[in-house]
């Protein structure tokens, strides 16, 4: 070999509980009852808000849906691992991320049902609203983390997207800058291996995601999705890191996404249902509920009762939700800039 | 002669562009095996293979480049940007490169790529899915741009973009694509580009649209004696026929689903005032969405400009 | 009172307001060390350190993105791109997210960036250091465009941009950088966004400029009885200035260096026909760039509207 | 180390002759007698016509110009490995590149003069003109090198841009496509230090820019950017490859830019003139005088004649360069659509 090494990586993969609910007794700690329960009752919530909001499409109660299922793990381990003074930065399909977060669930139906006002996010959530343009609010996290560390605050920024949104120049500058400015920035990519009928393996000739954090400068690990303890530890360090000055770290959670793209899509038009059922079988809560079990966390009486409960918050939530009177026209002027214009004037009394 | 929707028009003026030139290749995202979002694509992939029918990474930048140097290597690629708002990120690509390299290389080269896009409001879609920014592609010296509001004319005036040398962004209305249905001749027909239509004509007033909005405004005309152009090709548009129609009439509106500053209908007003002046009986009257952030479905239909709006713009006119 | 240049004017407008405000930040390629390629940012790194003068990596998107993301944190940062066309790559994040946040969150964020960029042909740059698009910009609902021509109105504008909630793209004539001087005032004064200025009275033609055309444009007038506005704020513009001069001369003629199809001056001339109509005793009349590519250096100065060519204009309206 | 290692990367680096002339005799194969004289020649034709753009520059007889000094056989040597049937997307600083390709330097003269018609391409010579927002045609190399392997042609496409470019969205998303479709694309950074005032280190936080091609999943090297064997296998290499089907490949040519950045710059603000000085020692054409020594190829004679034809080729260009009469005004109309508007041919009347 002619060439000289002038340097080398390692891509690390992360995994604490497997598929079949063994986990790595070393790396099993510092989840308390408290923690694991909370996953639990998280990742129903987010998976009952998300069935209910695929009904209410189907019933025209709302409008084009993206459904989360299979990557809850994802978005509530990792939702978990965030203290209040941390920023977030989601795309369209992080409802999970949202209820985990305690974000109105009333508001995030608004939302869906084609009203701005369920992206008024309440004050006191550092919550920034969802990103329709994949991948362009990458830079945006990236501007946040580095404001932190400019500003010396203990917090970071959390940016979340898929693994289409890595092809974007959005996030090769936005990581390329974090990386250089040391951005209290943690990037996590939701790898659900699909990208409306993309695959992964036609996004990008890279075997991982992770890797491409070796292009920045800093780290970049795969986690195994659909191990909400695996999410929530690399998570976790990866904020602590970034809050104590240590720079950005790239996560790939390994995931996948069981449902259609959004509820305009027909996944059966491009992909092989046998994928999907193999996926099945590693959804998040069949080993979350493993683990429990084994903890003496769970029964069935327990998990009906979460159910039941989250059933009731989001149903409560529905309610509200499609009680509250329609905006105002004027809206879309009232809020385009902070005082209107003479002409906007005019167009007021016209709308 | 059977009828066909403006999907059904635009995969067949695709198929048969790229059954007559071999260089013609398409590439977006989910055009391939699914078909493309509205199904634009469908069938292509297994007519003409992977090579030329190609799904992407989530890259519009990275298309409309590698189409800019596809063409220069003699292709004539065909992108596919999802929604409208999704080109923005490529605007680079346009106009620094695309629109410019015929002039910068003084002949040698040119960048005869088409860029079609989905526009406008009225599919109830998510925000940013129904932009509607043809104004800012007009701007840029080098750069045709053109809409269709039939499947008629949508086939006729796909073809002559993809043959054209110069770059194209052809912006079909996403709310047209299933909701009305034309004859489609089989043969192989083009409209020229730079060519508008007089698709109703009339002696009081000359009503210019495009798109979504020239059904509108054909709507808005019972019970006024109106001329209607479609437009068609916005740039660069047809001076002429604008110009007869006006003489004729005196009066004109322009009705488009962009907000009105710095609109086409702009563009419009001013080229009339400049040389048609004379002949102007009332100030042409734009009717458009006014300056706000196009709102998410609820508020959607009080964006778009009404039938009654443009009645009451028709009005004015004729009361000036 | 000491006589200014236009990059001291501007550079002592940032160095005020990061004076005056801590959350100031300035992001950009080559403004620290280097002072940045027309110096405007001379001197800043040392006096405001590397924390809040920052050079950036070769990233115009990420810059922008960049300042976003700060300003929702809190910061108001202000971006300088290196020449106007550098700025298409940024589009997007200017148009789906600064322009929008606002209206997106219901008024929970807002993006209080400032853009700042030299525009225009005439400094014999090399290719695409000449563009001139604003126009483009004006059209985005959310957006204000603001051109300053002097060294003082610069200090002003500019102060108000930083301070505007909204964001603001600031666009600096390259071409006057230090060809003009004007007294410029210690004191902190600013002059409003929105806020058009009569800089000369005249009583028979209104003629409407901003940047270095407003020069031109002065030069134009002699012979003629030409009242001359800097418009100053191109979006959202100031209507009752221009109104009231229009009713006063009847003609109107809007000067501006980029190409006029769809540009600024169209705006500008539908404006007063929907809203002066009556009072115009002939039709505006834009001088532009024809509609072609921005020229390299030997042929700039045949793109950039003459003096003749803005006189011509005013004999047209005179004679009309 | 609790994480599972999944895949790693090493970055590798050539170098053929060091900065005492030393040769590595394992590599120093193939390279003809006749190649290191072109090598030369080219290398000192390159150098003569920077040094005079710099002189017509200070004359006021050019307009602002870009120096290659410096980063000469970065230039020549990856220019020296194309074929006829290659393509090249060179930016402004390529200079070395073009005159190494026999590009009529009147026609680069008349370019820097202000003159379009100086990216006239004479036909035959597959360059497109120089790319002047940096980084932006990195993926018309991609499209490029994509459409030759669909068509099977035994072509490729050599891009060249700098350290600065490799931050862009077009780098991303040019790259990333390459890989995807194994495009016959080869990327040829020259890392020469600095961006303007920008250096390296601020560039990017990664070590190097050739670890990048590790995200799109094909291979990067750097290359010492200022030893011309090197360049040249390096560059001869990835092309063959790309020729093969075998797809793209990042080269990073680590050089040096000894000079300001263009004739409107002053690099003495912002860089420490120490460093210009043992970069200096490091200059290409030392080393491969040494290499020539050795050969026998070398005499002080023949570099002597060397340099007189090289000044003569450059003073006829100048020549030729400078009797053209000027472009039409109209030009600017008429190049802009292939069929003028009527708007424009109103306007033509006016110009
Ligand atoms: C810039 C941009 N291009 C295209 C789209 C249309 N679109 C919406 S989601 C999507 C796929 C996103 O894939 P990924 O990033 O993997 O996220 P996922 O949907 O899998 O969560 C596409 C192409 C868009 N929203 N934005
Ligand atoms: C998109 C863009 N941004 C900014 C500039 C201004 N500019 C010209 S060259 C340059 C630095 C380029 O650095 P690098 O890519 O390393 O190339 P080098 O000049 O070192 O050859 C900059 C910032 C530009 N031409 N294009
Ligand atoms: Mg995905
Ligand atoms: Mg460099």
């Amino acid at each position: 070999m002619p060439y000289r090494v002038i340097d080398s990586f390692e891509v690390r993969y992360l995994q604490i509980v497997d598929e079949a609910g063994n986990l790595d007794e070393s790396l099993f700690d510092g989840f308390s009852e408290w923690l694991v329960r909370s996953f639990f009752e998280r990742l129903v919530l987010s998976r009952t808000f998300n069935s209910r909001c695929l009904s209410l499409q189907r019933e025209g109660r709302i409008g084009t849906y993206p459904s989360i299922y299979g990557q809850e793990a994802s978005q509530v381990g990792s939702a978990l691992a965030l203290d209040a003074k941390d920023w977030v930065f989601p795309t369209f399909r992080e409802s999970g991320v949202l209820a985990a977060l305690g974000y109105p669930m009333e508001l995030l139906l608004r939302y869906w049902m084609g009203d701005e006002r369920g992206m008024k996010i309440p004050h006191g959530m550092n919550i920034v609203p969802m990103s329709i343009p994949v991948g362009t609010h990458i830079p945006h996290a990236t501007g946040c983390g580095w404001a932190m560390r400019l500003e010396g605050a203990r917090a970071a920024a959390l940016c979340y997207f898929g693994d289409g949104g890595s092809s974007r120049g959005d996030f090769h500058e936005g990581l390329n800058m974090a990386g250089v400015f040391k951005a209290n920035t943690v990037f996590l990519c939701q790898n659900n291996q699909w990208a409306i009928s993309v695959p992964r393996t036609r996004q990008t000739a890279s075997r991982t995601i992770a890797q491409k954090a070796f292009s920045y400068g800093f780290e970049g690990i795969q986690v195994d999705g659909n191990d909400i303890f695996a999410v929530y530890r690399a998570t976790l360090d990866a904020l602590n890191r970034a809050k104590r000055g240590e720079g950005p770290t790239l996560i790939e959670c390994f995931t996948y996404r069981l449902d259609d793209h959004t509820t305009a899509d027909d996944a059966s038009r491009y992909r092989d249902p046998g994928e999907v059922e193999e996926w099945k079988k590693r959804e998040p809560l069949l080993r979350l509920r493993l683990v429990m079990q084994r903890m003496g966390l769970w029964t069935e009486d327990y998990e009906k009762e979460v159910v039941k409960h989250s059933e009731e918050v989001v149903d409560s939530a529905i309610e509200k939700a499609e009680a509250v009177s329609p905006p105002e026209p004027s809206d879309i002027l009232i809020y385009t800039s902070h005082t209107p214009s003479g002409r906007q004037r005019r167009e007021l009394k016209e709308l | 002669m059977a009828k066909a929707n403006l999907v059904d028009a635009i995969n067949r003026a695709l198929a048969e562009e790229m059954e007559r030139d071999e260089r013609v290749v398409l590439l977006g995202e989910d055009i391939g095996r699914d078909g493309g979002v509205f199904r634009v694509t469908a069938g292509l992939l297994e007519r003409f293979g992977a090579e030329r029918v190609v799904d992407t990474p989530l890259s519009e930048l990275g298309m409309v480049g590698a189409a800019v140097g596809m063409a220069l290597w003699g292709l004539r690629p065909v992108v596919e940007i999802q929604f409208m708002a999704f080109i923005y990120e490529a605007i680079e690509q346009i106009f620094s490169h695309a629109a410019r390299i015929h002039s910068r290389s003084r002949g040698r080269y040119s960048a005869p790529i088409v860029v079609r896009t989905p526009y406008g409001v009225g599919i109830k879609g998510p925000e940013l899915h129904s932009d509607s920014t043809e104004a800012i592609f007009c701007h840029m010296p080098g750069v045709k741009v053109v809409v269709p509001s039939t499947p008629y004319n949508a086939k006729g005036l796909l073809k002559s973009a993809i043959r054209d040398e110069d770059p194209v962004v052809f912006l079909e209305p996403s709310r047209l694509y299933r909701t009305i249905k034309t004859e489609l001749p089989q043969e192989d027909y083009t409209i020229p580009l730079g060519h508008a239509e007089v698709v109703k004509e009339g002696g009081s007033i000359t009503a210019i649209s495009w798109g979504t909005m020239l059904h509108r405004t054909m709507e808005a005309t019972e019970g006024f004696d109106v001329e209607v152009i479609d437009l068609q090709t916005l740039k660069p548009f047809d001076e002429e026929t604008l110009l007869n129609s006006v003489k004729k009439t005196g009066r004109t509106v322009v009705v488009h689903e962009a907000t009105g500053f710095c609109g086409v209908g702009a563009e419009l007003s001013a080229f009339f005032a400049e040389l048609a002046m004379l002949h102007l009986r009332s100030p042409v009257m734009r009717v458009t969405a006014p300056d706000g952030v196009v709102p998410m479905a609820i508020l959607e239909d009080h964006y778009m400009p009404s039938v009654e709006k443009i009645r009451r713009a028709f009005e004015e006119v004729m009361n000036y």
